[in-house]
Formats: C-alpha cells, structure tokens, sequence
C-alpha cells in the first residue's frame, strides 16, 4: 500500500482514540489560547461593567437542562462571579422545571468561593442581601408580566421556603424598574418571551446566553439592541470568562475556558484529518491517471 | 365501507382542523383543545400496541434461544421494573422512579449524545474529499467556519472570524431559506392529497 | 484521586463507558447498556403516560362523569380490533383520525411560518440599503433562494436558462450544508467534554 | 428637553422674584402635555376578552417616566389604575376585561410621581370574532394552491403526460432493493423520528408503502423500526398492504415492523445494534431527524450498507449528505411516492408544486420591483 493510500485510510479507531487523548489533555495541562472576543458578548460584559454596585440587581434567569450543562453552566458561574466581584445583587429565577437544580448549584458553589476569598464583610456575599434564588413557577409569561408589577406577588417565598419580606434585598426590589439587566441563560426558546414582554412592554434590558445550536437565530435582536448582549455556546462562556480575568475580578479561569482549549484542539485535529484525507486522495488519483 | 368510512373521517378531520384555524372564538379555541385532549389519548393508547410488539419481540427471542436472547431479558424486566417503580411509587421530583431517571436514563442519553462528536469526526475525515466542485466548496465552507470560530482563528487572518460569520448569515441563510420554501410547498401538497384522499398508501393499495 | 462513594455516581459512570465502548467495536457491555437503554426508557414512558396523560385526561373525566370523553375512548379501542380479522379494518377510523388532523393543522401551519415569513424575510427593499454593505448582502440572499428554488423544480429537465440557476442553487445549498457542519462540530464537542469532565470530575475526582 | 429649559428660563426672568418660586412650580406643571388622542378598540381576531387602548405620544415625551393606564366602568365612580408601559410606547394591550361591558380609558403621563391625564376614551366593549381577518393571506394561499393541485390531478386523471425530472436518489432505490436481494441480507428502513403529526412522517409512510411493494417481489427481509407508537401502527398496516396488494401477503412477516422506544438516543442506540447485528444491505432514513441523524448514518457507513436518506429537517441534511450514499434534499423527500410509484395523480400534485414555486419567485421579484417604485406590497405578506 502506497503512503498516499494509506492516509486516505487511517482507521476510525485511531481518530477516535486520538479525539478522546485531544479532550483529556488539556484538562490536565492547562494552556492559554487568547481568546477573540466576539462583539455581543463584550456587549453584555460592557453591559454589566456598567452598573452602578449595590443600586440596581441584576435578573439572573436559569433555564438550562443538565444535557446543555457544559454550555450553559459556566456562563452562569462566570457571570455571578462579576457580579459579585462589582457588588451588584444577582437574583435568581427559573422558569424550566429543570432548571432549580443547576441553578442552585451555580449559585451556593459561587458564593462559597468568594466567601472562602473573602477577608472581610465587604468582600463577601450574603444570602439574602447580596444574593437570593427565588425558585421555580409555572405559566412563565404570566409570571414575567406579573413581575412587572411586583416581583413579590409572584414568588412570596424564595427557593428555601423564607417569606420575601424577610429578605433584606428583596426589601427594596419591588417590580422591573429595580432591574438593571435580566439575563436568560437558556437551553431553549425562552429569551423569545423575555424580548417580547419584560423588554417591549416594561423596558427591561435583556440579555441571553444560548446553547451554540440556538445562538444564530438571535443573532437579528441583537442588531436590534432588544438584546444587550449574548454569550453564545462554550464559546461565548469562555468569552466572558476571559473578560472577568481581564479585569481582575477573578484569577482562575472557569471550565469553559479549559473546555475551550479542548475544543480548538478537537477542531484542529479534525483539520488536520480532513487535511490528510485530501493529500491522501489527491496523490492517490494522480497515480490512478499516470 | 371499509375504506370510505376511515377517508370520510380523514377528509373531515382535515378540513375542520383547517376551518379552526381561522376562527379565534371562543367556541373554535375549546373545540381545538378538546380534540388535542382526544389525540393526546390515542398516542397513549397506541402505546399499548407499541409495547405488545416490543414484548412479543423479545419473548420469542428468549422462547426460541435466538442470537442474544438472555440481552432480551435485560429489556423486559428493567422495563417491567421501571413501570411498576412509577405506576405504584410516583414518579414526584425525589421518588425512587426519578433517581433511577438521573443515573441511568439521563447518563445513557448524554452519551449515545456524545458520540456524535466521534461521528463527526470520522464522517467528516471520510466525506470531505474535494471530488468535485460541490463537494470542494462543501469542504471549503466547513473548513472556513470551523477555524472562523474558534480562538486561534484570527490569528491565521485577522478577517477570518467575521468571514466565518457571514458565510453563516448570507449564503447560508439563503440555502435554507430556499429549502424550506420548497419543503412547505411539498408538506402542503402532501397535506392535501391525504385530506383529499389522492395520496392513501395509510389505507393499502391504491384500488 | 478521590473516588466517589456515591453508588449512582458509579452506576452512571458505567454505563457511560458501556456506551463508549461501541466505538471500539460491538460487545457485550454496549449490548447490555443497549437493551437496559430500551427497557428503562420504555418502563420510564409507561409510568409517564399513565400518570401525565390516561389518568388526568381520560381516566379523570371519565369518572367524573364527563361522558364525552368515551369518544376517545372507543377510538383508542379500535386500535385493537386489528387482533380480530372480522372487524380488523376499523383500526383505520383511529388511524385516520389521526392523519387528518395532523394534515388539516400543518397546512396553514406551513402558509404561515414557513412560506409567507420566509418570503417576507426574502424580498429586498429600499430599506435594505440604509447600509448599501447589508443591501447588497440581502441582494446575494435573493439570488440564493431563487436559484435553490430552481433548483427543485421538478417538471422540467434543467437545460436552458434552468442549468445555470439550479446548479448556482446546488451551489449555494452545498455551502449551506458545510457552515453548518462545522459549526455545529462546536456544539457536539461540548457535550462529550461535558461527559468526560463528569467521568474525570464526579466519579474519579480527578479534576474540579 | 434643552430647548424647553431655555424656553423656562426666559420666561422665568419677565417675573418679579417673589412669584418666581409659585411660578417655576407651575411651570413645570403646565410643561408636561399629557399624551392626546386616547383611542380604545376592541382587539380584532381575537376570542374576546382584551382591548387595545393606543394613544399620541405627549410632547414632553423623552423626560416622562411611564404612562399608567386608567379604566372606568359604567358602575365605577373613580378610575382604576390596571399598568403602566415605558415611556416612547404608544399602545397598551387590557386583556383583563368582560365581554360585553363597556369601558372608558384614560392615559396618564408620570413624572415625579406626577400625572398628567389625557382625556377620556371614547366608550367600548370587547368580543369575540367569527374570523381572523388577519390571517385573510393564508386563506388566499389555501384556496389558490387547492385549486393547483384540483386542476393537475383532473389533467392527470384525464390523461395528460406529466414530465417529471431525474432524482438520482429515487433512481438508486431499485438498486438498493436489488443489491441487499442478490446479498441475502435484509433492508432497512427508518421512517424517521418525527410523530404522525409532521408531514414528512406521512411522505415517509407513502414511500414507505412503495419500497415495500418491490420489496414483496423478492425474499428480502425488511426492517422498520420505529419511534412512535401511532407511526409504528400506521407503517404496520401501510407494509402489510402493500404485501397484500402485491399478492404475496405470506411473505408478510409480523416481526418486520418494530416498536423500539421513544427515547430519541434510546433508539439511535438500539438501531445501531440491529445495523451491526444484522447486518441490513441497505437502509433508508426517511422522514423527520434531529441530532440523532449521524449516530445512525455514521454505524450504517461503517457497516458498507448502501445508504439512501431523505429530510426537510435542513440542520440534519449536511450530515446525510456526508454520510449516506444519495440524499433527497428538502421536497424531494415529498416528489418521492410520486416518483417511485408513476402514479398520474400524484405526479398531477407534483406540479402544482411546481407552479406554487412559480408563483414564489413572481412575488419575490415583483415586490422588490415594486417596493423600489415606492408601491410596498410587504405588508400583504405580513401574518398575525
């Protein structure tokens, strides 16, 4: 067998076993590829750069499903991380009815972190001043609408069961007005409903971050601005991460920084295949013509 | 009879379901969810069915010591136990039904999910061979966007990101935009002619 | 290394490797994973369907005397009259019902999101070129759609003027095609990083 | 706003300083015009229970808060606050009302917990409508494609010779059946993923229904596993009928249809495993897919069976085209029954189709033409 048919015929195994080694190692040995930052996601970053810490919250809305969890996790993980970092208050909500579990988990693993960090009162985060995670409702655009008048109606307790009005941020959180940003960080259609009744109706900036597969049909309400910004797949996650590294609000890069490096890896190597596969098969039909 | 009886309802289904369509009153909205309810009712009947088949599949499999049957076991009893755990225990958020769900139904999912990446790989080595024009700017289009959209990409070209994006926005969006015209005109006229009883290959033979 | 004691961690663990074992080649442990996938989903919609669907929506009513419900009923009975050759026909009254209703919804259904919005989203206009850049974009647009409808035309044999415009259209379609295969290698990527920081994180406690 | 802060200045200064204060109050008042021209109307195509109340912006619009909407019955004695949208909106939707009761509005403008009514609303009441005028285009499209399709079939029926062009993967279906015959091994057929309720699964069933019948010709066995419970029932009895038809109804065997799981990876699983086990000459993948597509047309690659795929799911037909041996693209999944099986009146529908697309691209081009001409015809096309 010639050389060049061979490389038209290396065998799937070997792809696949060089595929898995691509994924593992950078997850052991980490490496920086510097990210280029696309514009909508430095958008939402700039978006929530810019508010003034401890006047108005940010809406932070989880609706993402475990299977879209290496998408859609570290985008909230780095973006509770800033707004920590900027003492701006996070509140949660979920309309999936997957969504609590993740969204718990982003938040009490976040706060845990800053909280391990933390020297003093002023550098730690609160539950229930910094920070509160009102839980799961049904009838998601009634609730949105409802919100706009008042948040409390619709979640009167939080996630744990504690009445809203013991909560001392939610004292001062009454409807939309005192939301700076909503972020829907969704596995599926769900930003649909934010633009079309927090924004349109009660001017509520919105901003998504989206599994890669959804990503481009939003494309079109971000050059619309109904959108302030997004994050789009492990990409856009990684994105932010580098963006809160940048600035100093962190230190440590998030999964989706290190998943990153494996994914230009895998794109690379199947580069690379693809590449090979043409060598192989233009030198092949060369020798096939003389 | 045994034909005109089930086109009859067929046509009148269809046409009534279209007529539905255009009319918002109230009458309309609750005579189109009473009629969800009843197809919601028949898919769950038909399960019924489904399952008989699965059952007697795998029961002659195991009867007649065919290739593999003790695998056949497998299905039949973590299916009878998994019916029986749901039908008579709940199938609440914290149940027994729902735990056996996140660690084997979810983690089984995730992965036949995960495949594709290998799959990609290897179809896209074997495929993506520059045989012809369509199949090089196939290739091309793939290539370009891969490396578009990842970080190391800019340093290949600085233009190469913002390349990637309008291949993706213009003659992409364009392809699939003539696609799906033409899939709504085929889908129509398919529509049709089952409503219209042309097409009734559901009923056998066309006599 | 930190194991995990957590029995169901392990189990998923296994199985997950009993799947990914199917790359090497087909083996015992897929075949097992494979038909306990089958067993486990279908036991997992019995109970679902039971419980999210004959029960509220038939069962319920029927009991409370909503007597309009024996419709459905007798409707899903008939699917069984196929197991009596007399009468075996009557599977087809279900049967159709079902395909014309599906038919009668999709119709409009597909004049209005598929045709009408697409066409609207199409047609260029002087407001296309507020940025002369996107109405020349939206130009290449236009020109895409029409030379990939073309290209399904069916009735007549691509010569003439049709030869050029369906293979433009072929063109266009096989850009499309390799786009949004790459693109998409991106998303698929995750979720097997997803699987194996699960692996290598929860059940191995390798890494965070 | 700047130039009104002048304006308040030079006004300002004509008054001697002790009223100056008072006047400054009552300035500010008075600047703020309240928005004018209140209208409420019933909100058309709808089942009742909502009106829409739209209004002219105030003047002073780019330093006002919000507009509160108000709302009186003929039983009210005071007007009651129901919301409020953002400042810049011209239109507020009350979908909270009684059918049948009258009902006046009144629109707020807000400034410093500040109102500035308008002046009340005419009177309305809400209903439902017998007809969704704004969906009149749709209806327009049903009756002229109906029509097409009427006047094809009857040419058909009559007689007409209806041209029809090559489709490379139709052609290769004789082939297929002919190879997995001559090999002894069984063929596969999967009618995709989608319920009865997509229309792809139907064209999946009819064609379907004509791979069986060259199928019943020969001692080949077939393999249809299926997804969902209603498709599993239909494609039993569509392959029992065509055995039938074709006047071999012993070759029919029960096993040929299969019910696998609903599970979308729970299938892809299985279906690889009966592909490597097996071991089916062909397989067919027709009708709606989702991510699932390349799990199984990767495994049927590796198998070396031939592999003909048919989707108008356009995200997965890039990996049919790179993993499958022929691919119909789009519609020509739904010209396939007409194609494979020469049916007059099926081919009659097929160019109905045609001119349905002819009738596209006469709209494509005469709109664009026309919308440069300042004649906007767009808005015929816009659906609610």
């Amino acid at each position: 067998m010639k050389w060049y048919d061979r490389i038209t015929q290396i065998d799937r195994r070997i792809i696949y076993l060089l595929l898995t080694l691509f994924i593992i190692l950078p997850l052991f040995i980490p490496f920086k590829i510097p990210q280029n930052v696309m514009p909508q996601t430095q958008q939402l970053f700039d978006f929530v750069d810019s508010i003034p810490p401890g006047d108005e919250v940010v809406l932070l809305a989880l609706d993402y499903t475990p299977q879209t969890a290496p998408e859609c996790h570290p985008m909230a993980i780095a973006l509770l991380k800033h707004c920590f970092a900027r003492k701006v208050p996070v509140i949660g909500v979920s309309f999936d009815p997957q969504g609590p579990g993740l969204a718990v988990e982003a938040i009490t693993s976040v706060i845990r972190e800053v909280n391990e960090n933390a020297r003093t009162r002023e550098d730690s985060v609160i539950y229930g001043t910094d920070c509160v995670y009102l839980g799961w409702k049904s009838g998601r655009v009634a609730a949105l609408l409802q919100m706009g008048e008042s948040v409390p109606q619709v979640f009167p307790v939080d996630y744990y069961g504690t009445p809203i009005d013991s909560l001392p941020l939610m004292l001062r959180v009454g409807n939309y007005k005192d939301v700076a940003i909503a972020i829907n960080i969704a596995s599926a259609a769900y930003p649909d409903d934010w633009i079309r009744y927090p924004q349109s109706r009660y001017g509520v900036k919105v901003g998504a971050g989206l599994t890669a597969v959804m990503a481009p049909k939003y494309y079109p309400f971000v050059q619309t601005g109904q959108l302030s910004g997004m994050m789009s797949g492990m990409k856009g996650a990684a994105e932010y991460e580098h963006l809160i590294v940048k600035h100093g609000y962190t230190d440590d890069s998030g999964t989706a920084e290190t998943g990153m490096n494996s994914q230009s890896m895998i794109h690379i190597l199947i580069i690379v295949f693809i590449v090979l596969g043409n060598i192989g098969y233009f030198f092949s039909r060369r020798g096939v013509k003389q | 009879m045994k034909r005109t009886i089930p086109l009859a309802i067929c046509l009148i289904m269809g046409v009534v379901m279209m007529i539905q369509f255009f009319i918002p009153h109230p009458i309309s909205l609750e005579f189109n969810s009473t009629i969800l309810n009843w197809i919601i009712v028949l898919f769950a009947f038909a399960l019924v069915l489904a399952i008989g088949n699965l059952i007697r599949h795998h029961s002659i499999k195991i009867r007649k010591r065919k290739h593999d049957w003790p695998y056949s076991i497998v299905t039949l009893t973590s299916m009878a136990a998994m019916a029986i755990i749901g039908l008579f225990w709940g199938i609440e958020a914290d149940s027994l039904f729902q735990r056996i769900y996140l660690n084997i139904f979810a983690p089984l999912s995730a992965t036949m999910f995960a495949l594709l990446a290998y799959y990609m790989a290897s179809a896209a080595y074997r495929a993506f061979r520059a045989r012809s024009l369509e199949a090089t700017l196939l290739l091309a289009a793939a290539f370009i966007v891969m490396v578009g959209f990842m970080p190391f990409g800019q340093y290949i070209s600085p233009r190469l990101p913002a390349f990637a994006e309008w291949i993706m926005r213009y003659p992409n969006m364009a392809a699939q935009r003539g696609i799906i015209i033409g899939v709504a005109f085929g889908a129509i006229a398919t529509a049709l002619k089952i409503i219209l009883g042309i097409e009734r290959s559901w009923l056998g033979g066309k006599e | 290394m930190n194991l995990t004691p957590d029995p169901w961690i392990w189990i998923a663990a296994f199985l997950t490797l009993m799947i990914f074992s199917f790359l090497y080649k087909d083996n015992p442990f897929y075949k097992f994973a494979e038909h306990l996938f089958v067993g486990v989903a279908n036991g997992y919609y019995i109970a679902l369907y039971w419980h999210n669907t004959l029960r509220p929506n038939l069962y319920d009513p029927l009991s409370a005397g909503n007597f309009i419900y024996f419709v459905p009923l007798l409707l899903g009975l008939m699917y069984f009259t196929r197991f009596i050759p007399r009468i075996g026909w009557l599977v087809r009254i279900p049967i159709g019902f079902m395909i014309g209703w599906g038919a009668g919804i999709s119709i409009p259904a597909y004049f209005q999101a598929d045709l009408l919005k697409q066409l609207q989203g199409t047609i260029v206009t002087p407001n296309s070129f507020l940025n002369p850049l996107e109405g020349i974009w939206a130009v290449i647009i236009l020109i895409g759609v029409v030379c990939t409808l073309i290209y399904f035309y069916f009735s007549k044999e691509h010569t003439g003027i049709l030869k050029p415009t369906a293979r433009l259209g072929i063109i266009f379609i096989m850009i499309g095609f390799g786009a949004s295969f790459g693109y998409t290698v991106m998303a698929r990527v995750s979720l097997l990083i997803g699987r194996i920081q699960f692996l290598l994180g929860p059940w191995l406690g390798l890494i965070e | 706003m700047k130039s009104r802060d002048v304006l308040h200045l030079s006004v300002l200064t004509h008054f001697p300083f002790w009223l100056q204060s008072s006047v400054t109050f009552l300035l500010i008042a008075a600047l703020i015009a309240p928005p004018t021209n209140v209208r409420a109307i019933d909100r058309p195509n709808d089942a009742g229970t909502a009106i829409i109340i739209t209004w002219d912006l105030s003047p002073d619009d780019p330093v006002i808060e919000k507009y509160v909407v108000f709302r009186m019955t003929a039983d009210d004695t005071i007007y009651q606050n129901i919301g409020f949208t953002k400042n810049g909106n011209t239109s507020f939707e009350d979908d909270d009302v009684e059918d049948g009761i009258e009902y006046t509005y009144m629109i707020s403008a807000v400034r410093n917990s500040e109102m500035f009514n308008s002046e009340p609303s005419a009177v309305v009441k809400s209903g439902p409508q017998i007809f969704h005028l704004g969906r009149t285009n749709i209806l327009i499209c049903i009756i002229i494609f109906t029509m097409l399709l009427t006047i094809f079939v009857i040419q058909a029926r009559k007689g007409r010779n209806l041209f029809i062009r090559r489709i490379p993967g139709l052609e290769a279906v004789d082939e297929a059946v002919g190879r997995a015959t001559e090999m002894g091994k069984p063929i596969m057929y999967i009618p995709g993923l989608g319920n009865i309720d997509w229309t792809a699964t139907i064209a999946s069933m009819n064609i379907l229904g004509e791979v069986s019948r060259k199928i019943a010709q020969y001692d080949t066995p077939l393999i249809v596993p299926n997804r969902w419970s209603v498709v599993y029932t239909v494609a039993k009895e569509v392959v029992k009928e065509a055995f039938v038809s074709e006047g071999r109804p012993d070759k029919f065997k029960e096993d040929y249809v299969r019910y696998l799981t609903e599970a979308q990876f729970g299938y892809a699983a299985a279906v690889n495993g009966i592909m490597l086990r097996e071991k089916p000459a062909t397989n067919f993948f027709i009708g709606r897919f989702w991510a699932e597509s390349l799990i199984m047309a990767e495994t049927g690659a590796q198998t070396g069976a031939i592999q003909i795929a048919g989707t108008d799911s356009v995200l997965q037909l890039p990996f049919f085209v790179t993993a499958c041996d022929y691919t119909l693209i789009g519609e020509e999944l739904y010209a396939a029954s007409a194609y494979l099986s020469r049916e007059p009146l099926l081919l009659g529908s097929l160019k109905a189709q045609d001119y349905g697309k002819l009738i596209v691209l006469a709209i494509l081009f005469v709109v664009t033409l026309l919308s440069f001409l300042r004649i906007d015809l767009l808005s015929l096309l816009e659906i609610q």
